[in-house]
């Protein structure tokens, strides 16, 4: 039974939102205003049953060794509440301090081993090995110029005049261009299988219309 | 306001209607189309077939329903190769609903009245054979035959929970549990969704770490793929496999070229282009659901490409091309 | 003490970070796993910030009766239901989710049901509005208007029709350039993008770290 | 402090370079080679004793025994050395094979374990005979092997009949010690130090005043007409500061530009309307605004209830904004910061309300709809650079700079690379391959 009403419930909410793209309506803004409600919700209680209750407050009560450290995140944690009282309001950047720090220096040597490195290391490859066809050394040699070309157009400190700066940035626009076209084409796809997902539901599941 | 320009400030809902009927309409009236299988998903293929009932592989259904239309049917397919295989195979989720799309996915591969199924025999149902210590995969079924139990007609095989696959279903935090199976998979998970001990498996036994695990398939429809190069390629060289939405699929083919995975499944195609092997080698008798899904992205596309060539000679015989520009774009 | 000390804090925490990053002793793996610990217990307290705002928001809006101010009970009465029916009845969370979602379990609770039957559905439906949108700013965009957007139409056409099989059934060429256009100058292009914006990071990172980028600290007084 | 800052540089480099031109690459063993050769050699052997091996897979147990008694052999050799760049939890045992002849009744190793002092031996892992002869001990969850400790080791090999013969316990040559550095990562290290190094030198040449030239960015310079566009239809701005968190790069970058336009805001007396999705996000902005209309001298303005948040969840949050788009209608539309999916269902709904639209972010799969869809997009690094513009700070101008000096360099390598390519189609060199060497990184850690 319950089973029954929830399908209903799903489906006029999915017909709500569909409804939207007619015109902003009043059971749009009903489900808008639900699932902003619902959602955040939801966050609240997974963020106290997966992270604080088995992270904080069960290794405290069972008095796990060590567990008594744990007090510093909590505490700076609730450092974060002070935002609502103007007064001490700057105590909040402890907490932020901490995540910003540590987080920052987590992330500076994985971003120069993977955003940097390992794509440098990708840009050299060989143009031409013997067995390759024309269509893939055409491309290497497509892809490593494209890049160069692509990288000029992001110097910010050079203007983008002359033979190599203008010509070069105009190359990289159209290779940018040429890349924004083929993800737009390529996505396509899933987005249609987004849709084709909830007409499966509205056709098979609710109205069993389809199989 | 001329017709042309009645056509380029076409009111964006006819557009939206055009696009619905599209979509429904392939449902009732296949066109069943041929699928070429790229190299990407034949070396994922490829590689699963080297494998063997003494390797092991990681199935994640590391996504949420909204791309479960895209990635649903790649888990399918991929776990239906390996039951196929007798492949032992652990089954984990980086979302919370993702468990319960692993758990359908394993319900509809088991369901005994669609061609093709698997025959389930519950973690419990053969702890008597577990209890002799049989722990081999063809020890294993010779003796649950040997009970008396036959493999109904038009079954593909037994599927022995605990042998041939364990479902380890959600945890948060997944990279830290990806980092955390590379030394035990039991630290991470000491029991199945079920609560069977997972110490007990003797899937488990022979694979106790993801190094000892031969291949890792995300289906993800997030970058919370990327974690299983981040934490199990880099760190401890786990051979992965991505089968991911097809928006996240052009910037992945670096991670091809790179090495860095095997193969890459990308979107509903790809999920159809494996369901094609499967179909081609006799693993399975009709298409599944992304090969249906196919038909409507054919017709969306043609539409899609209909309506661009409608603008651009609206565009062009209006003479607009020769006025100034309607709207500034960089 | 209000700006100096958590400026301080980002740079010995940065800086002690990137050093952990080529130290696999033992305390530096201490080191890291402490903060791996740490950090989701901080962020999740974030969240009482959030839930203040939208609150505080939604209660102005009912008291100054402003437009569609009715809705606002619609956000301000599940906000507050579900955690507290998840901790009245914790059966209708956590194990409760996870079975029935496994398929075994029977009957659910409110928890469940508003989340399977109000937030995924409108959820997956909100993402799906794309399919729509897309063929609509397909037929916008894709004008012929410069050598440019000629480009990045032909581009576009081009790999939506290597998709599907019926491009293939136009030209067996389709899907091969579609492909190629994939696989080599979209590759390159994302490359190039991909190195400036990791230059971008790394640099910002570093501007935290040194406390050159300071906005995160917000005003809140000097 | 900030001045000695480069010579401290300089020593790094030049320890580096030096630790770098030492350090040859990790030299854990590749047991896979190991294992090929192994394999080669037992083939090698399978075909010799073919004949024998078919007559003995007939016989009983006992018989085998008997018969290739005179192959079995201990394995010798055995030499522990600690595994390198790890936290001093594994060891790595070798020996040579135990069987001399390779005969296919030879199975596999057992490998066992004591601590010093103690009489009875664990077995602590068991290997195929095509795993090779080496052994990495520590990773085995239920056998952890503490640093520090002296072990001693006993390899056997084992037989098809389940005979084991074992060699003598030894003791372990080396314990297992958490490594100070981790030599795989010298590469990251040169290109953080080199990447520092340049960053401080810029921020030094722009505090010292020197001029540097920036180009313009289209999308910058349009912020400022499309608040004027605003304020002259009296109707509200958006600024969505991206779906992400204040450790995202691109939000940093949106929160500085979103000062800038609230500045504007201000002045001009225009609402403003920035739904965030982050709760920490969401009190930055709110500062950020306020602050900002103070900075423009009319914080009683300021109004408490145009930043807020919305909700974490993703979707939920973009009804939200869809909703305040078609009710509030806004004029003008920031889409700044990271974005996913959504991206698309903002812009479009956007302009289906007829706002002009400014986008940027780093997200590059994401850019084509904002480009498509956009009057002005800012791709990828120009976000950042957006807001450094803005700023007009020189530390920050120098950091332009410097990120332009490491495209340069990455440039100069790919050229060098292309030339190095060439030479080896026509000279049949592999010079490339030392280049990439020069940069490539082992996959494992």
């Amino acid at each position: 039974m319950t089973e029954t009403i929830g399908l209903w419930v799903a489906a006029l909410f999915t017909i709500g939102i569909y409804s939207f793209l007619y015109k902003e309506n009043p059971l749009y803004r009903l489900a808008e205003h639900l699932v902003i409600g619902i959602s955040l919700g939801y966050f609240i209680v997974i963020s106290y049953m997966r992270v604080l209750e088995p992270r904080l407050i069960e290794p405290i009560s069972n008095g796990e060794q060590g567990a008594w450290l744990l007090l510093i995140p909590a505490i700076l944690g609730i450092l974060y509440i002070t935002r609502f009282f103007p007064k001490v309001a700057w105590l909040s950047r402890y907490p932020m301090a901490f995540l910003m720090g540590a987080g920052m220096g987590v992330g500076f040597p994985l971003s120069m081993k993977a955003q940097v490195l390992r794509q440098l290391e990708a840009s050299l490859i060989p143009l031409y090995k013997t067995g390759m066809s024309w269509e893939i050394v055409l491309g290497n040699v497509v892809m490593v110029l494209g890049t160069l070309a692509a990288l000029i157009y992001f110097f910010f400190s050079k203007p983008h005049k002359g033979l190599f700066f203008g010509t070069g940035s105009k190359i990289g626009i159209w290779v940018i261009m040429v890349g924004f076209g083929a993800t737009f084409g390529f996505t396509v796809m899933g987005r249609i299988s987004l849709l084709i997902g909830r007409i499966q539901f509205l056709l098979g599941d609710w109205l069993h219309i389809i199989k | 306001m001329n017709i042309w320009e009645k056509m380029l400030n076409l009111d964006r809902r006819w557009i939206f209607l055009l696009i619905g009927i599209a979509c429904v309409v392939p449902f009732f009236t296949p066109l069943g189309l041929p699928i070429l299988p790229s190299e990407e998903v034949i070396s994922i293929y490829d590689y699963i077939e080297e494998l063997g009932p003494d390797n092991a592989i990681f199935v994640g259904f590391d996504f949420d329903p909204g791309t479960a239309a895209e990635n649903q049917p790649m888990g399918i397919a991929v776990l239906r190769h390996a039951f196929s295989r007798n492949i032992p195979v652990f089954i984990t989720a980086v979302t919370p609903m993702g468990q319960g799309l692993a758990a359908m996915a394993i319900d509809e591969l088991t369901d005994e009245t669609r061609a093709d199924f698997f025959s389930f025999v519950s973690w419990s149902e053969w702890s008597a054979i577990r209890d002799q210590g049989i722990t081999e995969r063809a020890e294993i079924e010779e003796a649950w035959i040997a009970e008396g139990n036959l493999l109904p007609e038009r079954s593909r095989g037994f599927i022995f929970e605990g042998r041939d696959f364990a479902h380890l279903g959600y945890l948060p935090v997944f990279n830290l549990v990806i980092l955390g199976m590379s030394t035990s998979i039991v630290s991470q998970y000491p029991t199945d969704v079920a609560g069977n001990s997972v110490e007990e498996m003797p899937m488990y036994q022979e694979h106790k770490s993801l190094r000892e695990i031969d291949l890792a398939v995300t289906n993800a429809g997030s970058a919370a793929c990327t974690w299983w190069i981040i934490y199990g390629r880099e760190k401890i060289g786990l051979p992965v496999a991505f089968g991911v939405t097809a928006v996240m699929a052009t910037d992945y083919y670096i991670y091809i070229q790179s090495g860095q995975i095997i193969g890459q499944m990308g979107g509903l195609r790809g999920a159809a282009e494996y369901e094609v092997l499967l179909l081609d080698n006799d693993y399975t008798s009709e298409p599944g659901k992304a090969f249906i899904g196919m038909d409507v992205q054919n017709i969306a596309h043609l539409l899609i490409i209909f309506l661009v060539i409608l603008g651009n000679i609206a565009f062009f015989a209006g003479g607009f091309n020769k006025k100034t520009k309607l709207k500034g774009r960089r | 003490m209000k700006r100096s000390i958590p400026l301080a804090i980002v740079m010995v925490g940065g800086i002690l970070f990137i050093i952990q990053y080529f130290i696999p002793h033992q305390h530096s793996q201490t080191l890291f796993d402490y903060y791996t610990e740490w950090a989701p217990i901080v962020g999740a307290f974030a969240l009482v910030l959030g839930v203040g705002s939208l609150s505080r928001l939604h209660s102005h809006k009912i008291k100054r009766k402003a437009k569609n101010w009715q809705y606002s009970y619609a956000v301000l009465i599940p906000l507050f239901a579900v955690p507290f029916f998840a901790l009245l009845m914790p059966e209708s969370l956590g194990g409760g989710l996870m079975e029935s979602m496994g398929g075994t379990r029977t009957t659910q609770g409110v928890f469940d049901f508003a989340y399977l039957n109000v937030q995924i559905p409108i959820q997956s439906t909100m993402f799906s509005l794309l399919a729509f949108y897309i063929a609509s700013a397909a037929f916008r965009a894709f004008r012929a208007k410069s050598a440019l957007a000629t480009v990045l139409l032909l581009a576009a056409i081009i790999v939506m029709l290597g998709q599907v099989p019926i491009g293939e059934l136009i030209g067996k060429w389709f899907p091969k350039i579609g492909l190629w256009i994939l696989r080599y100058p979209n590759l390159g292009a994302k490359r190039a993008i991909g190195l400036g914006v990791g230059f971008g990071i790394l640099a910002t990172q570093l501007k935290i770290i040194f406390g050159v980028e300071r906005n995160w600290l917000g005003g809140a007084g000097e | 402090m900030l001045r000695k800052v480069p010579a401290m540089l300089l020593a790094l480099l030049l320890a580096t370079g030096l630790a770098w031109a030492q350090a040859e690459d990790p030299p854990p063993a590749e047991p896979a080679e190991t294992g090929e050769t192994a394999e080669t050699a037992e083939e090698a052997v399978l075909m010799e004793e073919g004949v024998e091996a078919e007559i003995i897979s007939e016989s009983d147990a006992s018989i085998i025994n008997a018969t290739i008694g005179d192959g079995m052999i201990a394995p010798g050799g055995i030499v522990v050395s600690d595994w390198p760049n790890d936290a001093g939890d594994a060891l790595l045992v070798t020996f040579e094979p135990g069987s001399e002849t390779g005969n296919e009744n030879h199975t596999g190793y057992a490998v066992y374990r004591r601590t010093q002092g103690e009489e009875e031996l664990t077995l602590v892992g068991t290997m195929e005979i095509d795993d090779g002869t080496e052994f990495i001990d520590g990773y085995d969850p239920d056998y952890i092997v503490e640093s520090g400790v002296q072990y001693e080791y006993q390899v056997a090999a084992v037989y098809l009949s389940g005979a084991e013969i074992a060699s003598d316990p030894i003791a372990a040559q080396e314990v297992a010690g958490g490594q100070i550095f981790h030599t795989g990562k010298v590469r990251v290290l040169v290109g953080c130090a080199l990447f520092l190094g340049l960053i401080l030198f810029y921020f030094h040449a722009a505090q010292r005043g020197i001029e540097m030239y920036l180009r313009p960015i289209a999308g910058i310079e349009a912020i400022d007409e499309a608040i004027g566009r605003a304020t002259e239809m009296g109707k509200p701005i958006l600024y969505v500061p991206g779906l992400s968190t204040i450790s995202d790069v691109a939000t940093i970058a949106s929160l500085t530009i979103l000062g800038r336009v609230a500045k504007k805001v201000a002045e001009y007396g225009t609402p403003l309307l920035v739904p965030n999705r982050d709760p920490i996000v969401y009190t930055i902005a709110e500062e950020t605004v306020k602050q900002a209309y103070m900075e423009a001298g009319r914080p009683d303005a300021f109004d408490k209830d145009s930043v807020f948040f919305l909700t974490q969840s993703q979707f939920a949050f973009v009804a939200g904004v869809n909703g305040i788009m078609m009710r509030e209608k806004p004029a003008t539309n920031f889409y700044l910061g990271m974005f996913w999916a959504e991206s698309l269902i903002l812009a479009e709904t956007g302009s289906l309300s007829g706002a002009i639209q400014i986008a940027g972010t780093d997200a590059v799969t994401q850019l084509p709809f904002f480009i498509t869809t956009c009057d002005y997009t800012l791709i990828g690094e120009e976000l950042y650079a957006a807001s450094a513009y803005l700023g007009r700070e020189p530390k920050q101008l120098g950091s332009i700079k410097g990120q332009d000096a490491c495209k340069g360099i990455i440039m100069a390598v790919i050229t060098l690379g292309i030339l190095l390519s060439l030479t080896d189609i026509i000279a049949g060199t592999d010079t490339l391959g030392w280049l990439r060497n020069l940069i490539a990184m082992p996959i494992v850690d």
